[in-house]
């Protein structure tokens, strides 16, 4: 069977989060737990975990996680990896040893900080700079996968049922102020640990519930600016998407989400002059970058999260608060383990993005 | 409410009626019929003697007619006008009271003093369905007829009764039929046709005197019949607007308004004597359409609405076996006359200061309306429109953007 | 010299049970095929003058009549075909170059016909267009690279000018000349009503349509006919017309005859000259030669209308476009080699240029190779046939298409292809003003707006079993497509899998 | 009220209109059993004079002067429809000789005849409008 990136695999999903507006630490078992009551929405063939705030320690550093095939790869890449960067660590993954999970591959993660004069001599930032890393090992090197890339953050993926995949990673050992959580049901993938989601690519992570009809407009699109979409997932496009949107073109999340889930034209046209003049504009200058089809997404980065669904609301997500703590999940009954007392339940509209930032964004 | 009388129960009353009407629904209206019949149409009384309408179908209108316009219908004779008390009276002395009054009392036939008329047993005249009716029981197959007078009246009866008799022989002063209306060579025509289908003629004689069955031409000839039709004209009746001390001449004189000289009189239909647009001048105009029109005209005007009707052109349509003449208009002696030969038939238009002033047309009388109104608007026209009317009627004769009015607005 | 007797190509078949000779037949042609004799009391035609346009067949009240391809064959000839042989006696009678009209009609591929749409089933849903809104206009022009913002951070909303279509498809370009006052009049008042474009061609624009200018295009092309400020001022967008695809590498011409009266006066040139447009404009002989009348024709309308540049699809296409979105051009319109034409050496119509299809895949993809697919819209002509092939030709990239030869036919064409006769009896392809009376713009626009409407719901319905409910998210889906029958290399060049895969 | 109007523009002197009257008047289904071999009353006749075509029918005149001037009282308007009784016509033809239109006609028996609107035969509206190739004849409110 082919996998992800040979082929484009459908799937269904189940997605939860939890993110605390005062940054205080939640740990892991809180978000691994939530997604027991939704394990009819996966099929054992994915699931994962990103978690924000996780390594204080090491904020200022990069942190890749990569899988390897092979001993042999994981020379290889650490070779390559010190050509470019500064590797303050590098460690195996702690894990924990259980029935449900098997056939792992090696698990590192190595905290680095690019180096300034190769840096220079391509002229770039070091975000630019870690991410055509990232491309490079993902599409070049056979049998080695960097799943994660920012800095104090991390996603932890694998094979299996999500709460599984959390056990196995022994989450509740780490802290974060936000977490989100996939749990993957494929219909043809024969398993393979890069294809579980969430998706990454520097600090910014999605977990996605839904089949994008808009697929290969997108991706083609995209492709234009240097990323590649070697996995041929809707998460991977979309992350893509919103990194080219936030970090290279500068647009706001609410701006980016009005490109992604743009309103209608009926909708623009009703609005004030100022807002159908920037609505316009977007959907004139990004028309390809829209999304059809359905999706509800959790978009994290360092600060924050932000739900969104398709225009249309063609996937389930509800989200809901208590006290300093928002709640996301495709189902209640996700939220209802994470907070059995959340309030101000709320089904966010197609194309209504809701987005919690961390200290009011001045975190 | 106003009350509004109507001596008379022929076309010119019916329009009178519906002019009424279309402007007062309320007013009270009483028509006062010399003839116990409801209303018909006169000039049918031939058809029905041919075959081709039945006293059913004669009616001018529905039976509910007078019912559905709400008229007071009376039959009877009226033999006086009180101006002054603005009455009515009939012969059987009732009295009737109007605030407006119209007559229509159209014509009778008009019998010169021939000598040993009463000699004669079986003579008719051709005016109202009860000659008709008592004509058609003197019929016989073997029935030699002798008609005086080749006018309308005339030729029709002719036409009528060809078939239910043995002979019929027509005779006139006049050097042609239809003398009237025609001029010689498109009289010849319609001579020829009635000829063809059994009738002769004595033109430019007439009788004299008669014998029981037997009459005395000018000519000196003699013809034998058994039944005498008088078809020699017609005259308006006027006794009552004379009486009413109306302005009187061939007609009752109106105005375009059909208001007669007296104060809320007013006249139409054969009695009056309108304006005829295509001479300028007033005349009596004895057709029917003219007779519902002006009735129409002075109904409106009576009820206090304003109608003129100023456009009246002598007209006619008429056919006899199965030839069809329409003329209309003046055929005056310095107009160009535009002449055109058709199969059995003639076409001749008078043409007078790029105006259609009068035609004649025998046979083909196809869209004959586009050139009765040519002569009715009196419309003006250019050396190509000219040149288009020569060749036969039709809407090409206008300008394109009369014709879009025409065929595109409503109208 | 007596010419060779050619039987005719048709035969006029007409039911004597059914003919009630009214003579409409004889009346409606213009070629004069049909005759009624008084003496024998019966229709007679002359078949030698009959180019199956199907005039009397769609008139005819009592349906009497059908015109048949001719069974008078020669012997038959797997090599020599009767066409080819009856060609060459043409040749041989006239000594001329063969003229024909409207697109190829030989069987080379339609690869329309061989790429299959898709569907969504059970992963994800289809959408009803009849219960969700189903979004199908599209903004053509060039955009921006980065966006911008001013001193407090808004964003900067002025882009390079665009042209707003409510749908994916525009009338393309035929000439007030080649196609009668009322062809025209029809196609901007239907343009104007749907919200999307038609074109002038390159024959100007009458005055009586400059109302319509915020829904015309106006071409400008190696002969300049028409072209003046007014003109240019007057439209939504100016094309520069390089070529056609049904003659690419030749110019045209319009003879003398039908350069009479509004069309002499439209063209601005003298009533009962040729109009010959010359086979290259002759200030472009280079690709930096266009850019130049880009700029000028952009300065000349203040930068405020995009121009569209014109290409038939020749082999070299996707170097051509890639130069042409450098050019500083708006859109690049692509014209493939079944295009239509008022008239064309038949040679050049049958064998030169390529398909469409692949025109559009590889200029698509080589634009997105080098990232500047963005410079420019891409406009897609050359048989566009159904609102399958639009949708087909947007998934393979097209930011929209041009229709000439459907609109023709919702304008009563029935493709008889002799449009170089100027006897049109459909008086679309004629400047004869009894032939051209005979299309009434209210029937015309209203056919071709229901056309679209037709269309528009198609390609709403096809999107919604896709689940995309906007256009924009079919542009460039290839993955909606598939092949059947089809080569590894055409896959490859369509950049679509084969069926099952 | 809905009436016919014709615009010359658009007309090409097809005849269609013709038949088609001739037609919905015969009160059969098949136009060849009704036409074929056989001379044709219609009530909408197309007048040609050189390049210039148009159709002229019945205009139902605001103020009909047929219905005045008819001398059995067989033309009357019913619901702005001017009508003929046709066993009423005597065949005289005076409206024939008033019609400023020339839209007035004596049928196949003699009578007068002309356009009812088709609303009383099988069709229910002009035949003449429906089958207008150029729609140089519509139906509509003016």
């Amino acid at each position: 069977m082919k996998r992800e990136g040979e082929v484009r695999i459908p799937s269904g999903c189940a997605i939860a989060a939890v993110i605390s507006r005062d940054g205080k630490g939640i740990t892991g078992d809180v978000i691994y737990n939530s997604m027991k009551p939704m394990h009819d929405r996966s099929n054992g063939l994915g699931g994962g975990f990103a978690a924000y705030g996780i390594y204080p320690e090491y904020k200022d550093l990069f942190a890749f996680h990569i899988f390897f095939d092979h001993r042999s790869t994981r020379k290889e890449c650490e070779a390559y990896l010190k050509e470019r960067f500064e590797v303050v660590k590098g460690e195996l993954i702690p894990t924990r040893k259980i029935p449900q999970i098997t056939d792992e591959p090696i698990i590192w993660r190595y905290f680095c900080a690019p180096l300034t004069s190769v840096m220079a001599s391509e002229q770039v930032d070091e975000n630019e700079f870690t991410a055509r890393t990232v491309m490079k090992i993902n599409t070049e090197m056979n049998g080695a996968y960097v799943f994660s890339s920012g800095k104090n953050m991390g996603c932890f993926k694998a094979v299996g049922y999500p709460e599984d995949v959390g056990v196995f990673y022994r989450l509740e050992e780490y802290e974060g102020y936000s977490w989100t959580a996939h749990g993957r049901y494929p219909t043809n993938t024969p398993g393979w640990w890069g294809g579980a989601h969430p998706f990454s690519l520097l600090d910014s992570s999605i977990v996605h519930n839904g089949e994008i009809s808009s697929y290969d407009a997108n991706r083609r699109y995209i492709e234009m600016f240097g990323y590649k979409c070697t996995l041929q997932t809707d998460t991977e496009v979309i992350t893509y998407i919103l990194d080219y949107l936030l970090r290279r073109q500068g647009l706001t999340l609410e701006e980016a989400a009005s490109v992604i889930a743009a309103p209608f034209w009926s909708t623009i046209n009703a609005k004030p002059e100022k807002e159908k003049e920037k609505l316009t504009f977007l959907r004139t200058v990004f028309p390809s970058l829209l999304i059809t089809g359905p999706f509800s997404i959790v978009y994290g980065w360092n600060g924050g999260l932000m739900a969104l669904n398709d225009r249309l609301k063609l996937r389930s997500m509800v989200t809901a608060e208590k006290n300093d703590k928002v709640f996301i999940a495709s189902e209640e009954a996700a939220i209802r383990v994470m907070e059995p007392d959340a309030e101000n339940l709320y089904a966010p509209a197609g194309g209504e993005p809701v987005i919690v930032r961390v200290k009011e964004g001045k975190f | 409410m106003a009350e509004y009388l109507i001596i008379g129960n022929g076309t010119a009353a019916v329009g009178c009626i519906e002019g009424i009407r279309s402007t007062d629904p309320d007013g009270n209206i009483t028509v006062v019929s010399g003839e116990e019949h409801h209303v018909y149409s006169r000039p049918l009384i031939s058809y029905y003697l041919e075959g081709k309408t039945t006293l059913e179908k004669m009616r001018y209108r529905p039976e509910d007619f007078y019912e559905k316009n709400n008229v007071n219908l009376i039959y009877g004779r009226a033999v006086k006008v009180d101006t002054k008390k603005m009455s009515v009276t009939l012969e059987n002395k009732k009295r009737l009271f109007y605030d407006k009054l119209c007559l229509c009392t159209g014509s009778s036939p008009f019998v010169p003093p021939f000598e040993g008329l009463d000699t004669v047993e079986k003579k008719f005249t051709f005016m109202t369905l009860d000659d008709s009716l008592a004509l058609e029981k003197a019929l016989d197959k073997s029935a030699r007829v002798l008609i005086v007078g080749a006018g309308l009246i005339g030729l029709k009866c002719a036409e009528g009764i060809a078939e239910r008799v043995g002979s019929i022989t027509v005779c006139d002063l006049a050097d042609r039929v239809l003398s009237s209306i025609l001029d010689s060579e498109c009289a010849a025509l319609m001579q020829h046709r009635l000829e063809e289908n059994g009738i002769s003629f004595m033109l430019g004689d007439t009788a004299v005197r008669f014998e029981g069955s037997k009459a005395f031409m000018k000519s000196g000839a003699e013809v034998e019949f058994d039944i005498l039709v008088l078809a020699v004209g017609v005259r308006a009746e006027t006794e009552l607007a004379k009486q009413a001390d109306c302005k009187v001449n061939r007609g009752i004189v109106v105005g375009t308004d059909m208001r007669t000289t007296t104060p809320d009189i007013f006249a139409a239909g054969d009695c009056a004597e309108g304006f005829d647009s295509s001479i300028g001048q007033n005349r009596v105009l004895a057709i029917l359409p003219n007779a519902y029109m002006q009735g129409h005209c002075a109904g409106v005007n009576m009820a206090g609405g304003s109608e003129v009707f100023d456009n009246a052109v002598p007209m006619n349509s008429i056919g006899f076996f199965g030839l069809h003449c329409a003329t209309a208009g003046s055929y005056p002696e310095d107009a160009e006359m535009s002449q055109q030969k058709t199969e059995g038939g003639i076409k001749r238009l008078f043409i007078k200061e790029g105006r259609l002033c009068g035609y004649m047309l025998i046979g083909d009388v196809c869209r004959a309306g586009v050139y009765t109104s040519l002569v009715r608007e009196k419309t003006e026209l250019d050396e190509e429109s000219i040149a288009e009317m020569k060749k036969f009627p039709s809407l090409a004769i206008f300008s394109a953007e009369k014709r879009s009015k025409k065929l595109g607005g409503v109208v | 010299m007596k010419e060779h007797y050619i039987y005719p190509e048709f035969e006029v078949v007409r039911n004597e049970n059914r003919c009630i000779k009214c003579r409409v037949c004889e009346r409606q042609c213009a070629n004069e095929v049909h005759r009624f004799d008084p003496d024998l009391g019966i229709m007679i035609s002359d078949e030698a003058k009959c180019v199956n346009c199907q005039r009397c067949v769609s008139l005819c009240p009592t349906h009497a009549l059908k015109i048949v391809k001719s069974d008078c064959r020669l012997r038959e000839n797997a090599n020599w075909s009767d066409e080819t042989i009856k060609e060459i006696y043409k040749q041989a009678n006239s000594g001329g170059v063969l003229l024909s009209s409207m697109g190829n009609p030989k069987p080379l591929p339609v690869y329309w016909d061989k790429i299959l749409i898709n569907a969504s089933q059970v992963t994800n849903p289809p959408i009803d267009p009849l219960r969700e809104p189903m979004e199908t206009k599209v903004f053509l022009g060039k955009k921006p690279d980065k966006i911008r913002r001013n001193a407090n951070g808004e964003l900067i909303t002025e882009i390079a000018p665009q042209l707003e279509l409510s749908m994916p498809v525009m009338f393309s370009a035929m000439s007030y000349g080649s196609i009668s006052y009322n062809a025209h009049a029809s196609l901007a008042r239907a343009a104007t009503e749907l919200g999307i474009c038609y074109n002038t061609g390159e024959g100007g624009l009458h005055e009586d349509f400059y109302v319509y200018g915020p829904n015309t295009v106006v071409q400008v092309a190696s002969g300049r006919f028409g072209v003046h400020k007014d003109y240019l001022e007057a439209a939504a967008a100016v094309e520069i017309k390089m070529g056609q695809g049904a003659k690419p590498g030749i110019g045209g011409h319009l003879p003398g005859a039908k350069i009479v009266g509004d069309v002499s006066r439209t063209r601005m040139i003298p009533e009962g000259s040729d109009a010959i447009s010359p086979a290259p404009h002759h200030d472009i002989y280079s690709i930096e030669d266009l850019r130049q009348l880009v700029f000028s024709l952009k300065e000349a309308t203040e930068y405020k209308k995009p121009v569209i540049v014109k290409v038939a699809a020749v082999h070299n296409i996707a170097a051509i476009a890639s130069g042409i979105a450098r050019s500083g051009a708006d859109i690049i319109a692509i014209d493939g080699f079944r295009g239509g034409t008022g008239a064309a050496p038949t040679r050049i119509r049958d064998n030169v240029g390529i398909p469409i299809e692949l025109a559009l895949a590889s200029v698509d993809q080589r634009l997105r190779d080098e990232g500047i697919r963005n410079n420019v819209s891409l406009v897609v002509g050359g048989s566009v046939r159904s609102a399958a092939d639009v949708v087909k030709a947007v998934a393979l990239g097209a930011d929209a298409v041009y229709v000439a030869t459907a609109a023709l036919l919702a304008l009563g064409c029935h493709l008889c292809r002799t449009c170089q006769s100027g006897k049109c009896n459909w008086g679309i392809a004629t400047q004869d003003p009894e032939l051209v009376k005979r299309l009434n713009p209210d029937m015309g626009s209203r056919r071709l707006v229901n056309l679209m409407d037709a269309w528009r719901h198609e390609i709403k319905e096809l999107m919604g079993g896709m689940g995309i409910n906007s256009i924009e998210s079919l542009r460039g889906n290839r993955l909606m497509l598939r092949g059947v029958g089809l080569t590894e290399k055409e896959l490859s060049i369509l950049g679509i899998s084969h069926a099952g895969e | 009220m809905k009436r016919v109007y014709v615009n010359e523009q658009w007309c090409l002197g097809c005849h269609l209109c013709e038949y088609n009257c001739a037609f919905a008047n015969s009160g059969l289904s098949d136009m060849a059993k009704a036409l074929r071999d056989k001379p044709i009353f219609p009530r909408i006749h197309v007048e040609d004079s050189g390049k210039i075509h148009y159709a002229v029918s019945c205009r139902h005149c605001t103020d009909p002067i047929c219905v005045k001037s008819c001398i059995a009282g067989a033309i009357s308007k019913v619901d702005g429809t001017v009508k003929i009784d046709r066993e009423k016509c005597v065949g005289c033809l005076t409206c024939v000789l008033v019609c400023p239109y020339g839209a007035v006609a004596p049928g196949p028996s003699g009578a007068a005849q002309k356009c009812e609107l088709c609303l009383e035969n099988s069709c229910g509206a002009p035949a003449c409008a429906a089958g207008c190739p150029n729609n140089a004849i519509v139906y509509e409110e003016r």
